[in-house]
């Protein structure tokens, strides 16, 4: 099937950046967000162990070990950067200093609730900043695949994973389209132009709707 | 993202009448003279803004700042911990007769529900006030045997700050005790306004002694040669400066 | 009558101050304690307004209104001293991270209590950082004349102007004697010894007890 | 005042059983190894300290560090936001079996629970993890009809900290995203022990630039060239380290 590449989404995600926004991107995925600013836009990028303006990652070899981003991987400095400890950097989390969220996800549901820290009580926990940024940045946005792994639907009415945020997710990225969250529904912005309603809809664990066209979600070959 | 803004006028151009500006400083030390004075010139000039809400440890000195606010009329509410001051007749004489609200707050308290409002905080407890008449009417809870006050936030939709050096992506540098609560309130306002005494390029400061990270800054505009309030006050002057 | 200078006062307070005590002097009178530190000691003293290890006040002419303290008078700053804003001054001294605070006061109660910052309903309320002090430091003295203006008692069975703090004081240095405040009792520890117990007594507002032998306190002239 | 030790023995040589043992660093940037080492040598030659609690935003990686601590067995609970890493094994081996219980706190509530255990904050509000399993058992309050939970301080007998400068009197600077968490546990513990890179006089780090002033710090010994964690862990060292 027809599909956008983790590449792909992620430059979707990006175009929706404005120009001085301060974003934080989540560990891993998310972090792909960052190489595919549109040109003549420069977010700032937020990490929480205490960066503001980090760049990407230094020459192979030119890693320094105490300037790393939450995903502890080696990063740069950009010109404007600052250092501070791990409470004004929550603060700025908390506070709703932060434009942008983007973060990754096991399950969107319809509500808005997000499940992305745990997938139930077998295995080790671990939280990190995710319910820090869920309820603190002015907007949250997912990228994910538009399913797991087997085919399952990751957007549900509701979200069966233990909850990392209630009602804090507002538009999510997926494989297929862009689909917003408000009033408690799924509005579908924008679909894949090779995929029909009905395809999408089977694909989606909750009922979609739609308050106007539903665009065609195009992106380069990345 | 350049925040510099062109001139004093402009940087204090969109503060709407009934807003909570929060003002940094200590008495004389980090108080932003050149913007409040943008302010009341703005304020001579439209009527505007008037019916503020000011935020400051103190509650003015003489006929300058803070003072001078208050005497032009623009004051409805101040929220400070010590309204005294060397010549706080323009306060005192508004607060008798009953023109301003006084909301009088313990030092420690103010900085730290600024800091709450900054940081996404909407109540802490403290120690600080319990069993006096300014934890009247506040919610008391015990922690481990000892009692403590609930403490709200404290946020403001403009504060007015005064940096000595900014970049042009608003990171901040203070001088010396001018620091106080203005790295606070740069938090806890919807839009911080800094004027700075010179603005470098972005990369200008190094980031290991940035005070105020740029996030918190929503304007800069360069006052390249500010004038200390307090020098102001021991010469006797008053708003309007002479030029 | 015989009774200490403000001078001698702030000198006996002074002797209990440790070589390396983290100290806040309240503005006025207390200011004085720092000029009468024993040879050796080093008190590092620290004010509100976000000062940690100033010194004296600058020559005539030197001042510089950056570099103020908490009376805002002008300071200077001392080897090894540190700036730092209102939310971290007063996480030292509400932490519990000063070993010492010495304010001066209207009433002190046999209870601990504490009235220093209002003397009733007219005139404008101002208090600043008392009563943050007074339940952060590890210790909080009290430095006053043992009775008012009109020769009424400031030491006393419960205050009547309104509180600065509750059971918070645990040592008064006055004009006259040294006493601890225990178990909400007022302990005779040094008196002057021109004064018999029975004058002290007459001048206090509430019993004076002793568990012990009461020290001469003798003080150099100043 | 003269807050330097003499060696990495004599600083850790006064931490007790039991106690709760703040640990700065997040990964590897900030890690006090060579202090951490020193507590493991001196547990190697006395059996103590044992039955820690350690606070840190992980959990450890390979067999260094805090994964060298439980590994060693001193550890009886580890109280952090992200036990994973690139080698997690003895953190998960000694979960799965019991032998040590973890507290999980999202890291910007750790962050914040440390503040206020050096701030003398005993309780505060916040959103984060409202509605999850983590605010299961936590008071929840509404503030201006949204919902928050209520989280308490946290404080610790000991911390350990890897500063880049300090001063004589503790005054300390940290090395770009080496600060993190330890300028908040150097606030949050009673006894505040500090690794840095070279100890000046007093008055030899401006008073503008210092990061963490002496009155949070006790013990300060100096190590003139750390070791990175990271570089370790990815030479595939374990304690103890070949001489």
């Amino acid at each position: 099937m027809d599909k956008l590449s983790n590449n792909q989404i992620a430059w979707r995600a990006a175009q929706d950046i404005a120009d001085g926004a301060y974003v934080n991107l989540g560990i891993g995925f998310p972090e792909k967000v960052a190489q595919y600013q549109p040109p003549g836009r420069h977010a700032i990028f937020h990490t929480e162990n205490g960066i503001l303006n980090f760049g990407e990652a230094p020459a192979p070899g030119e890693e320094d070990w105490d300037l790393i981003n939450a995903g502890k991987k080696a990063v740069t400095l950009r010109p404007g950067a600052a250092f501070f400890h791990h409470a004004d950097s929550f603060a700025m989390v908390r506070g709703g200093h932060l434009d942008v969220a983007i973060l990754g996800a096991y399950e969107v549901a319809e509500n808005g609730d997000l499940a992305n820290w745990s997938t139930g009580p077998k295995g080790v926990p671990a939280v990190g900043g995710a319910m820090d940024l869920v309820h603190g940045a002015k907007r949250v946005a997912i990228i994910t695949d538009h399913v797991t792994k087997d085919g399952q639907p990751k957007l549900l009415r509701r979200c069966t994973l233990p909850l990392t945020g209630v009602g804090c997710v507002t538009r999510v990225y997926t494989s297929l389209a862009v689909i917003d969250i408000a009033d408690g529904r799924f509005m579908l912005r924008e679909k894949l132009p090779s995929l029909g309603l009905e395809a999408i809809q089977r694909l989606t664990g909750a009922e979609l709707h739609r308050d106007g066209p539903v665009a065609d979600l195009i992106v380069p070959e990345l | 993202m350049d925040k510099r803004v062109t001139g004093l006028a402009e940087a204090v151009a969109d503060i709407e009448d009934g807003v909570t500006v929060m003002i940094g400083g200590f008495g004389g030390a980090g108080s932003p003279i050149e913007l409040i004075h943008a302010l009341l010139d703005r304020h001579r000039a439209t009527g505007h803004p008037r019916d503020l809400t000011l935020v400051n440890n103190n509650a003015g000195n003489g006929h300058l700042g803070l003072a001078a606010l208050i005497e032009a009329g623009m004051v409805r509410k101040i929220i400070c911990s010590f309204p005294r001051s060397a010549d706080a007749s323009v306060f005192n004489a508004a607060y008798r007769d009953g023109s301003v609200e006084l909301e009088l707050v313990p030092q420690g308290t103010l900085a730290e529900r600024i800091r709450a409002g900054g940081a996404g905080i909407p109540a802490f407890y403290t120690p600080t006030s319990v069993g006096t008449d300014l934890a009247r009417g506040k919610p008391v809870a015990e922690f481990d045997g000892r009692r403590y006050v609930q403490e709200r936030w404290l946020k403001a939709d403009v504060a007015l700050v005064k940096a000595e050096l900014a970049d042009t992506q608003g990171n901040l540098t203070y001088r010396m005790a001018a620091r106080n609560f203005s790295p606070l309130m740069c938090m806890a306002a919807t839009q911080t306004i800094v004027q700075a005494r010179r603005i470098l390029a972005a990369g200008g400061i190094d980031p290991e002694v940035v005070v105020t990270p740029g996030i918190f800054v929503q304007k800069i505009v360069e006052v390249a040669s500010p004038v200390q309030e307090e020098d102001l006050a021991r010469a006797g002057a008053a708003y309007p400066l002479e030029a």
